[in-house]
């Protein structure tokens, strides 16, 4: 049992066209670069990715905008995206956006077992256009459908060779959700160890959500954001 | 005339309880953070997944991978923790944070709340604001009492996409400190120099104003 | 603000006749023995208490029921305890067997603010009575209620003296999810550092979910079944 | 007659994949893990949160912290993981798990299994059975084909309290080897010099002997 590839470009090789693929992170922070550059090498088309965000112009999912390889997005916030935007004001791109929580807890759902959750959030929205709506001690909720996505692509700081992980800082964001969430999970990350060197109790996500695993490289890291203070 | 966003963040501060979780939006929310009292605990939660937001790095110490929800690095303080998206907006939704603050672009007197669209314009998404509006036990929106125009952004009724329904408990704008329950907006507090007619005229929802207001003093 | 009491009795004095407490561990493992220890002696009474075993007759919540203080247990496994036995028969004590996965969601979906879960666990069975079956996907689920408890009382390895909390080992079991679902929780640890002595990324429950913590003293961690092999 | 529980376990041994997830029962299946093959990586599931279950401590090692959900102590091996038991049961009811091998007092040609209550006995509970076997993708039963009256424990509907419904997949008892589908059960593997007339007379629900029955061979 092997779960070891060699590099971003066999962790996804059997990503055909259409597939529903997850992809961690937050902004820029804790994506899989190496993946999402290959999935830009392989020329794969028309995907529905699931991610909170849709990276930038040059960076991130953007990247895969860039080649018009994505046919569908689901997030909860497409941010600033010149190249999005154009798309899908073109009719090229489907967007559906849905709340951050939902988002998390509709791949926690899926980690789980569970078809569905409940969550307060979008009640009286347009969000809750067409889903059930449930009253529990006198509060709303609207009913949630687990995710049912083909692939799962996550970034970690540490992993060992049966496919534990471990994040770092805020890197971790939806990262451990997705890895849960997808029928095949591939995960890159920074530092692959031999198995026995992660502590037992300071790993997040189990090798069993795991079916891939390559140490990544040349992570760019790149900051949305860069924010400081005067010394 | 009215408060400064400062202002209006330093008044909001004084509604911080020592103890309190407390996430802040984008925006004046964020300027809080600069007012809590000195020996008041009050930890800062940021959805992405962080307890105990710290502040920005000093130049050249930035961490890719330690950012907020506005993807700005931040730094740690002792006690932080991260968690994952699932149980960051699980504590939410449990209730667990005892004090939202976001911003706004419309609230009506029943509480409604809009914020993350505007027909015409391209949609950025929601992020997190549903969740937070539909979830928090308590939420007060800073704002700016009227729009560009001087058109009220206090409204009988929201025109804009609505985030969230009947969640919204306070209100500190430019011009006043507002409670939102009855259906109807209740007068609390008037910025420095703002008198009660002035707050009236740019209040387009339904204005409850019983006995005298006091001025907000800095 | 300080979470921090003296000890079990200070931790638990608020804890009235009636109360509805969640008590972690799994068998004896994890089980919070200062806390049962100071309900004994504080001699309250009608509990209902919400915990994945019983205890043994002479050891964990088999103390409490000694003095008959529970009123009811809500376990998915009550193993041999013949106390327990005899008071179930004499109908002294009333007993709701749930499974233990259904145990630890309807804990999990209290911690995450989701009124309700679906789960298949007990579908055609007797634990299906009187529930909502639902189906999805063409398999049925039975909607499972989020637990509502006054208190929830926790054993961890090691925590700060904000209340984030760090599990060691298989006695982590039900205690994070428990911490997450109590409407007040108390923690006891084997060790109370300063804030800032725990790593971020190693943190199981973190402090908003904790409103009391206490160094624990004397554990006896007693081992149910002791099995060795040879050497 | 029959096979002993270990050669039941054996059997059931051979039914293992190189990279499966497995979680074994209390009883016969917890034997199972002797008869793994070496170099198979084989991980045990233990539902009160651990994957990569070893074996028993040595004497005078055994750690009150670290148990199987039979509460006896245990060890890990290297590429364990501890988690709590929300996630134990998640990764039971997503299917993650390859393999769930239990005990049974009764399974019925549906495929229903009754294994945790006896009326007029004291309950234990059912502890994580139900959501095993409503969970797995794949559920071997270790039993006994008859009781120890020699009735048949493979019937035609269970008349015990039910644990699941249309769940068994496959049966190792200590005279066949038998598959559950389509509402019988159908007859696979004979145990050693056991006849195939031997198991019809055992078995009360309705059993499909198609062709040659090979002997199980050890």
């Amino acid at each position: 049992m092997n779960k070891v590839v060699l590099g971003a470009d066999q962790a996804i090789s059997d990503i055909e066209d259409g597939a529903v693929i997850m992809l961690g992170g937050f902004g820029l922070c804790g994506i899989p670069e190496n993946c999402i550059a290959a999935l830009v090498r392989k020329k794969v088309k028309h995907l529905t990715c699931i991610s909170n965000n849709a990276g930038v112009d040059d960076f991130g999912i953007g990247l895969m905008l860039q080649q018009r390889q994505v046919k569908k997005m689901i997030s909860s916030y497409v941010g600033e995206n010149a190249e999005f935007e154009r798309q899908l004001l073109s009719g090229e791109l489907e967007v559906e956006l849905i709340p951050q929580g939902t988002l998390a807890t509709r791949c926690l759902a899926a980690g789980y077992g569970m078809p569905a959750i409940y969550t307060p959030a979008g009640v009286g929205t347009e969000v809750a256009a067409g889903k059930e709506v449930r009253t529990f001690n006198g509060k709303e909720f609207l009913m949630e459908m687990a995710f049912n996505a083909d692939f799962a692509i996550v970034k970690a700081w540490r992993g060992d060779t049966q496919g534990n992980l471990i994040f770092r800082a805020t890197s971790r964001n939806f990262n451990p959700l997705m890895a849960m969430a997808g029928k095949l999970t591939i995960a890159e990350v920074e530092e692959l160890v031999p198995v026995g060197e992660l502590d037992p109790d300071h790993i997040h996500t189990p090798g069993i959500y795991v079916h891939r695993i390559f140490k990544g490289s040349n992570y760019e890291k790149r900051i949305e954001q860069r924010t400081t203070r005067i010394r | 005339m009215g408060m400064t966003k400062e202002q209006i963040a330093q008044r909001i501060a004084r509604e911080l309880r020592d103890g309190y979780y407390v996430n802040l939006g984008i925006g004046i929310p964020t300027l809080v953070a600069n007012y809590i009292p000195s020996g008041m605990s009050v930890v800062l939660q940021s959805e992405n997944g962080l307890l105990g937001m710290g502040p920005f790095p000093f130049d050249g110490e930035e961490d890719a991978d330690l950012i907020n929800a506005g993807k700005q690095t931040i730094t740690t303080l002792p006690g932080s923790v991260f968690f994952d998206s699932a149980m960051s907006f699980g504590m939410i939704r449990a209730g667990k944070v005892d004090l939202t603050v976001l911003g706004a672009m419309e609230v009506s007197q029943d509480g409604d709340i809009a914020n993350w669209k505007i027909p015409g314009k391209m949609v950025k998404g929601m992020g997190g604001a549903m969740d937070l509006v539909a979830s928090a036990r308590n939420i007060i929106v800073a704002m700016m009492h009227t729009n560009p125009k001087g058109e009220s952004k206090l409204l009988p009724a929201c025109q804009l996409p609505l985030t969230g329904i009947r969640c919204v408990k306070r209100i500190v704008s430019d011009l006043a400190v507002l409670d939102v329950h009855d259906g109807v907006f209740h007068l609390l507090e008037r910025a420095p120099g703002v008198s009660v007619d002035y707050i009236k005229e740019r209040t387009a929802g339904t204005l409850v104003v019983q006995g005298e207001i006091p001025e907000i003093i800095f």
